[in-house]
């Protein structure tokens, strides 16, 4: 038989609570560290001990992340799905189940292997026998793809980190499950193998929360305020775990405050309060919690306050999936509030972007003097990327246009609080606590110097203020992420998890119907120039997102120069699940042929 | 001649702020005069000041009193969260608080409880006044059951009493004074401001446009008195504020309201125990039961930590901590990629 | 001097809480009697008493409503905006002011009258000199602009309803007013005057807030669930006080229920909870309530669940300018919510229609099982429109798809709360209380049953259907209003309380660059095909509205074909005044300018 | 065999529903068993039953009792606005609504207060677990000051006890027990279902998995027979709910949690007088102090007009009102027109 190395996925099917993300990541881990380029992403219910998940790992030298067309190697031990998760096997796959579980599997076109894991883990340890099952599994996997057993050893180690009886039981159910392979079943008639690659040693995983988490450390954060909501608490749990290592001061005192605020109008609110005194504050939330903020984020935009709300998106609208992925938000985070607001949004697509705007953010809402929202969602928040490592920021701090001395204050010639005095729509502002000019900051009407006023001009000229002042930013942001073939006739735009599919929908394309796309990856709203010179560049442009109304295509249709917006088209999907190459793909090519390319 | 100056050689002057823009007489005023002289008094240093409010005619106040501070007047009842990230922010601030009572106990009743469960360092003065006066009048959840406005139904609802919701909850400082008890008012103030945590002083503090009661409710020789029959829906009589209005501990003073309705307040007694919960909402329970108003010191418990303290932040307050402080430094990222390597 | 007959405009410049807004409405009311086409828009500010304000009374026979070009004439009597009033004066205005004041006038180009208000009050009613002064220059007016004395003595009987004294306290005031020009002024020098025109016996004054309680009590609304907040307080406390005449049984008993909820969420909530058992219910709020409402919009949407919001929009953004006008949050309702989400939005452009919509809205909102947004703003809410009166409702009650009986739930194949039997997009629903097919309702994914679903498929069909219900109402929600000129050169878009400018922007264009421009007064949202059908069939378009960023603007470029994208420009201005004529004007000829027209 | 009916003459099977989704041993799970018998008990007609819940893990569990009743899982923190809507329109409903901890003392603290305030025709049960379930574990407003999770900081603040604030409130049914007192529990909620106005049922039911406090808190022998070292962190140990907690009136009792720490549950003494705020507050305080929670039925006042009576609505629900009698008929509307014409 022909072997299939390092190209195949699994899907394992079981039930929350019953330990086997921890067998997963050991799985992950190990191939990861064997230098084979893999992903996990787990499919989670929204409640916390005993509902169906399923956990895909995909193994792919070309690099491909996200879930594929199909599943190669299922396995089943869940028997709440039980039925399904046979059904859904595509002929051919590999099924590896639980036969304790006492229930019926009829594929006779499919290579079906039961093992009583249960009662081989039971052996082990008979109240943790559910646990342990999942590690059998693991080393039937092990035998099978001919996972390196150090690699395996370490992996194991690292997930149960310092619980020394915990690490020699799991492994022994790993010998158990190789031993079982090796005894029953004739690995030559099964073609999967993972075979290790030259490994990068700078490479890792790691989860976006995490990596946000980090960043806004390095970003210097003063004060987080959070309300747990799926899948952002990632975020603030990580944030708070790095407290005691990286923000204290010798005699122990913190750097940064938390609160766990009541709600995300109270989250949001301390953000806000934060930033009016001149610290750094953040919040992390997803799109329940925008919502209620919305009123908050439109007196930050009015009154000019520094913030950084994290969206870390679930699948909307209201409570909708969440504990599944989308980018659903965008279009609100752009705009939120009543009455005319823009608000910057920032937009990571790889680990080393959620580090990097992690910190940036601060950067930019300082500088701009607005709240500003990082954009990040289930599959980049929860699941574990590869990561080349984090860079220190390479520039110190923008505290943007705080005047702290009297001497700088006088400086200025007609200070005002408001007063455009550069002509770049930014103010400059003082501190509480300084002294200096102090006024009432309010969300009402104000004159250029804070001071209450409803007269029209008033009100208009400070719009028009804010306006270019959230204009001039398009230059500045972060700008897109290019990769522009030579013959420039079709253009792919799209941002944050998307990424993760891209080369794979490529490939497709160069496959299938033999063409070549540019790409454009949007990482920041106001949209920069760059992105509409990339379409004017190109024959015809696709936008790609995970969402229903192709929110990012609504807003450049909006933003574009009219002869641009005809050569653009939406490709958006979403079902809660990660993007799969092959839905776009597909979408592409019904554009392309739409449109007679 | 000499101008007086206070501890910190200022002048009340340097206390004071805009003209009030609210109506001739509102209780409001009052208390921000007392503001003022409290603050002066125990010698605040303006600019360590600042100046916190919700929306509603007293969450305007801050704009009337101590001008050298800075202050925020931001969205309706949500005030105590932007004191909160203000105060983790500055903790050498000291926060002075406005909120009236539709801002309080209705929209922003959550984040009252919450601020006083963290015993986060601010004055909450309450500006009680039964009404949404912004607004024009409606009730507020603290009017009292059975009143009954010119326009609108009879309030059905039992008023939520923010005295003993915080002394259940286990605020540090309550009080509660009227608006026309200026020395009493200044003393609970000066206390207030001096009190390390949550100090909520509840001051009754009328609305002399729309505490305006029914005929029925009246007095007969208010009614007799006053041409209200010649007024237009959209004139706002000017009176001057009630004042001087001190009742000696234990006992009790009723005061005749500008639309002639009484309201009765009671000084709680010296032989309160401030520290006592219990004894507090007993002497509350009691006050309503009686219909009147129990004023002074409630409840006190200067033991408990307060929310800055419980964040263990260092000295300097974060706002002034420099940059290459707060950011940690390149070394100890190389730690964390050095351990997520796994090569450590 | 020629005389300049209903067509000029005055401004009343006051402080509010003096009583001022009587003497204002009493000469609106009586210039209106006469038969004169009269609007009056009141600047009032945001606190009780004290604070100036200024009426705008415009008199034109063409019909013009809102503020014009120029003041003719200008009442001053506020100390607090004296200068500011004086010098804004053009030449030859004529400028009547309070004499008591004291204060400075120094207009030589202008004819000055100054009149000791006062003092003559003082000697009617020392305790009251302040509030019947404003009486004594309606007096001065009467006396000036020749108004009808018996129209004026009802139009003071009406205003101080019941209240002898006050009624002959006031009409004293008017008649030293009278005498004082009588005795001191040449009015032949003045050339303003009011004509008595045929007077419409059906047409009357009334102002939006109460046409749309009433409109909704004639929707037979069952629970209001509100919080207050200025400009939209005038709707609930209309509808509160409508109750005891139209909505109550032989014994008393109410058939509407009325709750002053603690905020905005609760009140939206109620609205929600009001919707799901069965009754219709509303709120009524301004912008910083929309956005708290936004997580349980949301609810709404994805549990399908019918509620009508009314917005009646302030100057936001924040809490912005609260007494003053704009159309700021109409991108906002229609997507209002985090997720993938489209909301129906019904804007009325005059009384007939804030009445008729407030019906409406019911049979909307029960038909598409959705929150059904009314759109209308200060302007139309607080100011006094004219009115032909309210016409009722033609049709029954819609209640949409509701299954009362087991044999109507029998009758339907293959029910499910969530089915799409019948092929529109809209399921059926039960109600509480029935017994019939009881579900728990959830925010969360569901099935066609109602029963939670994380499925992927399962969500994607599900927004989908949701997609193609709103998309569906597109041709039978409120139609735009067309008036088409024969040329098909230019054509206007516009909504809402914009109708008060159409006809002098009309004029002007006509007046000055000879144009005829065709006009679509757009009254839903999502668009009906009529809208693109006029784009279509017009050269050039513009799109009107009362806001900065040109939110209906915003929603065509992105919802129409692409070739129309071209011909449409948008002209949007917002300065928290009603919008003036002259503004939209220029923004239109500047456009016809560009595009060569 | 015959199947056992009640007093409407039907079978229990008529009162349950699917399948419980929770953690094997979950306290919330035994609440809902206890709802199905009270329901079934006081025969309350399943079609009438309004069940109604906020965000959580307490708040999933409508889906596992009275299946033939129709219910809205609405939104974290906000199911008493739409209870209230609902109750509104619908006055024949027994509103039967669940809450967590975190839905109703955090984000949900304010409609709660307002919702007691109306006297809200419902009976509200809190599943009170000290923590929010459903995100895995944070600390809720009501854990108790100084414990201290594996995760995580010591919760540094002071519970708040949502009987104390009802009790104040002048909610008119206050009571607390704890999920594995069946017998007492079923007793006040059947109470609660036949009251009028707002039923407060706190109950006291513990986290399997979350409520896992730091081995230090724990007791000894919990630590010497449990192999926790070998738990990973995503595992969930099954665990039989802790049952049959009677503790007599006036008596107490400590219950050891799955994690070994304790807890001291006393029933409050024949002796309390229900009808006495001031005496329920201090039994509250009393019990916080000695940190244990007392049991039984702490608050009742059955003098308050509900909610739905305050409205003076009509007898028959609003929503089973003919619709050409709540639109008001075309001649009313003529009357209106002419008198804004001014022609009457
Ligand atoms: C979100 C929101 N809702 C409503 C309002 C309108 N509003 C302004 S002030 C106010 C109530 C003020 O009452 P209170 O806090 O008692 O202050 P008072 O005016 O009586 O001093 C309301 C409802 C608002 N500004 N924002
Ligand atoms: C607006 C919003 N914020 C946050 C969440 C996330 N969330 C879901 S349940 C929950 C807390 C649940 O705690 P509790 O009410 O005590 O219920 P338990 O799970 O403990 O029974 C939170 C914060 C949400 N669903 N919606
Ligand atoms: S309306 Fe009432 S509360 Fe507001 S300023 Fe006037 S008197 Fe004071
Ligand atoms: S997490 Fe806790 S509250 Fe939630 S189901 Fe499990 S045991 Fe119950
Ligand atoms: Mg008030
Ligand atoms: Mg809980």
């Amino acid at each position: 038989m022909e072997r299939i190395v390092n190209d195949f996925q699994l899907n394992i099917a079981t039930a929350n609570g019953t330990g086997s993300q921890s067998a997963n990541l050991v799985l992950l881990h190990t191939m990861f560290s064997m230098g084979v380029p893999v992903s996990g992403k787990n499919l989670f219910p929204s409640n916390i001990s005993g509902l169906p998940t399923w956990y895909i790992l995909r193994v792919s030298d070309r690099g491909y992340q996200a879930p594929g067309d199909r599943t190669h190697i299922q396995i089943i031990m869940n028997k709440a799905t039980w039925e399904n998760d046979v059904e859904s096997c595509l002929p051919g796959t590999l099924i590896l189940f639980n036969e304790d579980a006492k229930m019926p599997i009829d594929r006779e076109d499919c290579t079906v292997i039961g093992v009583p894991m249960t009662k081989m883990a039971r052996g082990l340890n008979p109240k943790l026998g559910r646990m342990i099952s999942n590690m059998i599994y693991v080393g039937l996997l092990a035998e099978i793809l001919e996972l390196d057993q150090g690699k395996l050893n370490d992996a194991v180690a690292n997930q149960f980190k310092g619980k020394e009886r915990a690490i020699e039981l799991n492994l022994e159910a790993v010998n158990l499950g190789r031993a079982f392979i090796n005894e029953n079943v004739d690995t030559a008639m099964i073609p999967y193998r993972i075979e290790a690659r030259e490994v990068d040693d700078d490479v890792f995983l790691i989860d976006g929360n995490e990596a946000v988490a980090l960043g806004s450390h390095y970003g210097g954060v003063g004060l987080l305020g959070w309300y747990p909501i799926t899948p952002s608490s990632g975020v603030a749990e990580s944030l708070i775990a790095y407290i005691p290592e990286i923000r204290c001061d010798e005699d122990g005192n913190h750097l940064c405050a938390v609160i766990q605020a009541e709600d995300e109008l109270a989250a949001v609110g301390m953000v806000i309060g934060g930033g009016w005194s001149g610290i750094r504050a953040m919040t992390a939330t997803s799109g329940p919690g925008i919502s209620l903020m919305s009123e908050f984020i439109g007196l930050a935009y009015f009154a000019e306050i520094p913030g950084v709300i994290w969206d870390v998106n679930r699948t909307g609208p209201s409570t909708g999936l969440p504990t599944r992925t989308q980018q659903g938000d965008l279009s609100m985070l752009y705009e939120a509030s009543h009455g005319d607001t823009t608000h910057p949004v920032l937009i990571p697509g790889s680990m080393e972007e959620c580090f990097e705007f992690g910190w940036k953010a601060f950067d930019i809402a300082e500088r701009l003097q607005s709240v500003v929202f990082g954009f990040s969602d289930l599959d980049l928040g929860m699941n574990r990327w590869s990561c080349k490592g984090f860079e220190y920021p390479e520039t110190p701090m923008d505290r943007g246009k705080i005047l702290r001395t009297q001497a700088e204050l006088d400086a200025i010639e007609n200070y005002g609080r408001y007063r455009d005095v550069d002509g770049d729509g930014i103010p400059y502002r003082t501190l509480p606590g300084s002294g200096l000019d102090p006024i009432l900051y309010r969300g009402t009407g104000h004159d250029e110097d804070g001071i209450y006023s409803e007269k029209p001009e008033v009100y208009q000229a400070l719009m028009m203020r804010l306006k270019q002042k959230m204009d001039n930013a398009r230059t500045w942001l972060p700008q897109p992420v290019l990769r522009e073939e030579v013959e420039k006739e079709v253009g792919i735009i799209y941002y944050g998890s998307m990424e993760n599919s891209i080369q794979e929908i490529d490939d497709i394309l160069e496959d299938e119907i033999g063409r070549k796309v540019s790409q454009c990856r949007v990482r920041s709203l106001p949209l920069s120039p760059v992105v509409e010179q990339f379409i004017r560049d190109h024959e015809t442009v696709i936008v790609l997102e995970i969402n229903r109304d192709g929110q990012l295509y609504g807003i450049l249709r909006r933003e574009l120069a009219n002869e641009l917006i005809p050569k653009v088209h939406s490709a958006a999907y979403s079902d809660g699940m990660p993007p799969r190459a092959r839905h776009y793909s597909e979408l592409i090519k019904g554009v392309l042929k739409e449109v007679g390319q | 001649m000499t101008i007086k100056l206070n501890v910190i050689d200022l002048p009340k002057d340097d206390y004071t702020a805009g003209k009030s823009t609210l109506c001739p007489g509102c209780g409001h005023d009052q208390i921000s005069t007392v503001i003022i002289n409290s603050a002066w008094e125990n010698g605040l240093k303006p600019e360590k000041v600042a100046k916190m409010s919700g929306i509603g005619c007293s969450s305007k106040t801050p704009a009337y009193f101590l001008g050298k501070s800075h202050g925020f007047n931001t969205v309706h009842g949500r005030m105590p969260a932007v004191t909160t990230g203000a105060a983790m922010g500055n903790r050498d601030l000291t926060f002075i608080a406005v909120s009236g009572d539709g801002d309080s106990a209705s929209i922003g009743i959550g984040q009252f409880i919450h601020a006083v469960r963290r015993n986060l360092d601010m004055v909450y003065v309450l500006e009680n006044n039964g009404v949404y006066g912004l607004t024009k009048g409606q009730y507020s959840a603290t009017a009292v059951k059975g009143s009954k406005k010119k326009k609108g139904a009879i309030n059905q609802h039992q008023p939520i009493d923010l005295c003993k919701l915080a002394v259940n909850l286990g605020c540090t400082f309550v009080a509660r004074s009227f608006s026309g008890s200026k020395k009493q008012l200044t003393s609970l103030m000066k206390a207030a401001m001096s009190h390390k945590g949550f100090a909520l002083v509840d001051v009754i503090s009328p609305c002399v446009t729309f505490n305006n009661n029914d005929e029925s409710l009246r007095s007969y020789t208010y009614v007799k008195d006053n041409d209200v029959e010649l007024h237009a829906y959209d004139y706002i009589p000017t009176y001057s504020p009630i004042e001087g209005v001190e009742v000696p501990e234990g006992e009790f003073h009723d005061i005749t309201l500008f639309d002639g309705s009484t309201l009765r307040l009671e000084t709680i007694g010296s032989d309160h125990d401030p520290t006592d919960a219990v004894a507090a909402l007993a002497a509350l329970h009691k006050a309503e039961l009686e219909n009147k108003h129990v004023t002074g010191l409630l409840y006190f418990d200067p033991t408990k930590s307060t929310a800055i303290e419980d964040q263990c932040l260092v000295d300097t307050p974060l706002a002034d901590v420099p940059d290459d402080i707060m950011r940690p430094n390149a070394a100890s990222l190389e730690v964390l990629n050095t351990r997520f390597r796994g090569n450590d």
